[in-house]
């Protein structure tokens, strides 16, 4: 079973050269830890940068220099501010390459909910909405199951929908999925995970071809 | 040019209950700090505030929540702010929430004069309830109407005698299309230099989006989340 | 009558102060020239810049810096660059005080057609459609007969339309003319015409309440 | 970041027969004038080419329209050209005139995802026709729909090694709003400077919209209506 560092490491590989990548808060945040060696990416911070850097040392922090979680962070060479008219432009235009979210739910037709719990306080959707209905591939980092150990790759999602069908990948604790017309379809799994385990914990349709092999990290 | 105001008291001086404002920032970076202390020292009431966050309880739009001088809120995301839930929970406030791309979308279709857009963002949602849904090339999009709103209130990093605006990094967010959206837009600067101290290639927000301007003071520039790396971590 | 730097200057004092201003190619340039007074007015050149500023000296002159007309300028201090969508956005959106326009017909309800002719080669309409259909407040300046000593002043236009019922006031050669609903309302005449030659020369709806001054230049 | 190529002629190396490309630039001033040499080289045929202007006969586009590479030009004026004014009337040559403001939205609405997008511009004349009008607030206006072009070709500043892009005085005009508007965005600049030399608040054109860039060479900057005043004419 993968911990959040694990998931963050394994989309990582998903990162190609000269990518630009928008990460979502949490999970995804940490994905930038592990941007493997010899590949450029570009963060975008939907906030209006392109060009994010590491969080500050103490004595860089500037109030104006933040990312869309609120955090303070710096900017890398070659950056670039904007106002966020342009920044969710670019998203819509399909100019970010890869987007990687959280979520509560992913049903396996690509449909995702990660903005709002019925009965408790409504916080917004933030950008979202925008994210998922724009961006052309979205990888969603998320565990397996929820507390009470329920799947929350389901066959349709329960909680109010953020998009529809926009998900294309799912990389939880337990393994990684391409979203296909016909479901989850089991690409790797989490190390020491079996494939009867996942079908265990997996509500929506899932796709076993075969071996699945099991993921290695050098 | 008779766009210099004193201060932000005499800048929003005008500004009547139940008016509709936009206040520029994203959490608590490039808020007009000032002009939200004159309207909080002003007790206008019953106010529409456009912004994308709500502030926190004790600092940005949240000193105007305090002071329940807002009637309905139009966000993408209002955070942490417990004064908020309260209000929004007894029914006092109301609120919409807006994806953010499309808040930023219909300021800027005000500035450009474009009544409505279309965008993706929401569709197939409850953001999409009882709005006209259009396909363009195999895809769904909302119709989504450009702002209306009486006020602008936007904070700069340096700003100009005719009104000419710079951001400073992230605090350019939705500082650039509020202004151009405002009726009367009003903008607080960290520094007002004199017209042609400015290089025009490097203006964001051209003087004739600005109809009133003056230097802020003291601004707290408060940090929501302080994040920082250890010095040993440096490359 | 008026020559073209009378109909320019008479133009010149509905200016007021603060105006940001468009001025179109021809007589509408000349406008600069003779802004009054203690009156600050901010040029804008549609090809993206506020804060125009007069012909360039010869050693002064730069590519990079022309307005709408291609001719090479200066700017003022104050000015700002923009692109061409922020330019015709802040047009639209009814930024623009006040939009000066030549034209080849105006009509009583205030058309306008001054882009095409008919059998002639067609160059385009360049901002011309913009700037008729969205600034708020436009003034024709225009010889008001043609060649042939025809009026340009018509009930309809018969040359393909730039805009509907877009201008507010015509400044000719023989005077000043508020659009109203019942047409063109003579408010002033050019030094030494009468209101019988301005009536014979104006083929629209013209509307002439009691004494009509002659325009005066200090 | 591998955006740099060597030169225009690698930059538009597989354009093809029959592309639909954007030119960046207002009459002559801002035009990608290496790129437009290279196209005339590779002797590229049948284009429809967006551009607000079509050069004049031995400069900018009009060098394209001598070889006689241009199947149809998308501008909205065309001004002094013998050569276009030849093809047109002989049916050689298929133009669409649109308004300015139309032509400078139309590419933003690419750049911004946005397909389609309602102007004032054009109402009531025979640039309307056959569009779809729409009223609001009582104005009628035209739907527009986004461009979509192969390739986007402009001509900057200044460049980094990113892509980011900085224009220069009033040859910025249709140039960022191209940049955005390319499948595949070719930028050809004055200067090109190590990625971390611009600084990323004067960005104009973000690097993530400029997929090609090189350092043009020998760049005319070629005047069409040169205008000055004498000495004695100073205040």
């Amino acid at each position: 079973m993968l911990d959040k560092f694990g998931i963050a490491k394994r989309i990582a590989r998903e990162l190609q050269d000269g990518y630009y990548v928008n990460l979502g808060i949490g999970i995804p945040t940490l994905v930038a830890n592990y941007i493997p060696e010899g590949i450029e990416v570009v963060l975008q911070s939907e906030n209006g940068l392109l060009g994010m850097g590491p969080f500050p040392f103490a004595d860089e922090v500037d109030a104006d220099l933040i990312n869309a979680g609120k955090q303070t962070i710096t900017t890398v060479k070659g950056s670039a501010f904007f106002d966020s008219a342009m920044s969710f432009g670019m998203i819509r235009a399909g100019k970010v390459d890869l987007t990687v979210l959280g979520a509560m739910e992913v049903a396996d037709n690509g449909d995702i909910a990660n903005w709002k719990v019925p009965g408790k306080m409504v916080k917004g959707m933030g950008g979202a909405m925008d994210l998922v209905a724009a961006a052309k591939n979205i990888i969603v980092a998320m565990q397996h199951c929820d507390k009470a150990g329920n799947s929350k790759l389901l066959p349709k999602c329960t909680l109010p929908i953020t998009g529809l069908g926009c998900v294309k990948k799912v990389v939880s604790d337990l393994g990684v999925f391409n979203i296909t017309e016909h479901g989850f379809h089991l690409i790797e799994r989490a190390p020491g995970i079996s494939t009867d385990f996942i079908t265990e914990k997996t509500a929506g349709r899932l796709i076993i071809n075969g071996e699945v092999p099991e993921m290695i990290f050098d | 040019m008779r766009k210099i105001v004193k201060n932000a008291a005499e800048a929003v001086n005008d500004i009547q209950d139940g008016a509709t404002i936009m206040l520029g920032g994203f959490g608590l970076c490039g808020i007009p700090e000032n002009c939200i202390t004159a309207l909080v020292k002003k007790g206008v009431k019953n106010l529409t505030c456009i912004s994308n966050n709500a502030g926190v309880d004790d600092f940005g739009i949240g000193l105007m929540l305090q002071q329940k001088q807002i009637r309905k809120m139009i966000s993408s995301y209002v955070g942490e702010n417990a004064e908020f839930e309260r209000q929004l929970l007894s029914g006092e406030l109301e609120v919409d929430l807006i994806p953010q791309g499309t808040l930023a979308t219909r300021c800027m279709a005000a500035g450009y004069g474009m009544p409505a857009v279309f965008t993706l963002a929401g569709f197939g949602t409850e953001v999409a309830e009882g709005k006209e849904i259009r396909e363009f090339n195999g895809k769904k999009y909302l119709l989504e109407y450009a702002f209306d709103s009486d006020f602008a209130i936007v904070k700069a990093w340096k700003g100009d005698t005719h009104g000419n605006l710079i951001f400073k990094a992230t605090a350019r967010n939705f500082n650039p299309l509020m202004a151009m959206a405002g009726k009367i837009t009003i903008a607080e600067v960290e520094e007002l230099v004199p017209a042609g101290e400015l290089n025009p290639n490097e203006i964001h927000t051209p003087g004739i989006y600005v109809h009133r301007i003056f230097q802020g003071v003291n601004y707290e520039k408060r940090i929501e989340q302080l994040t920082t790396r250890k010095q040993e971590h440096a490359r």
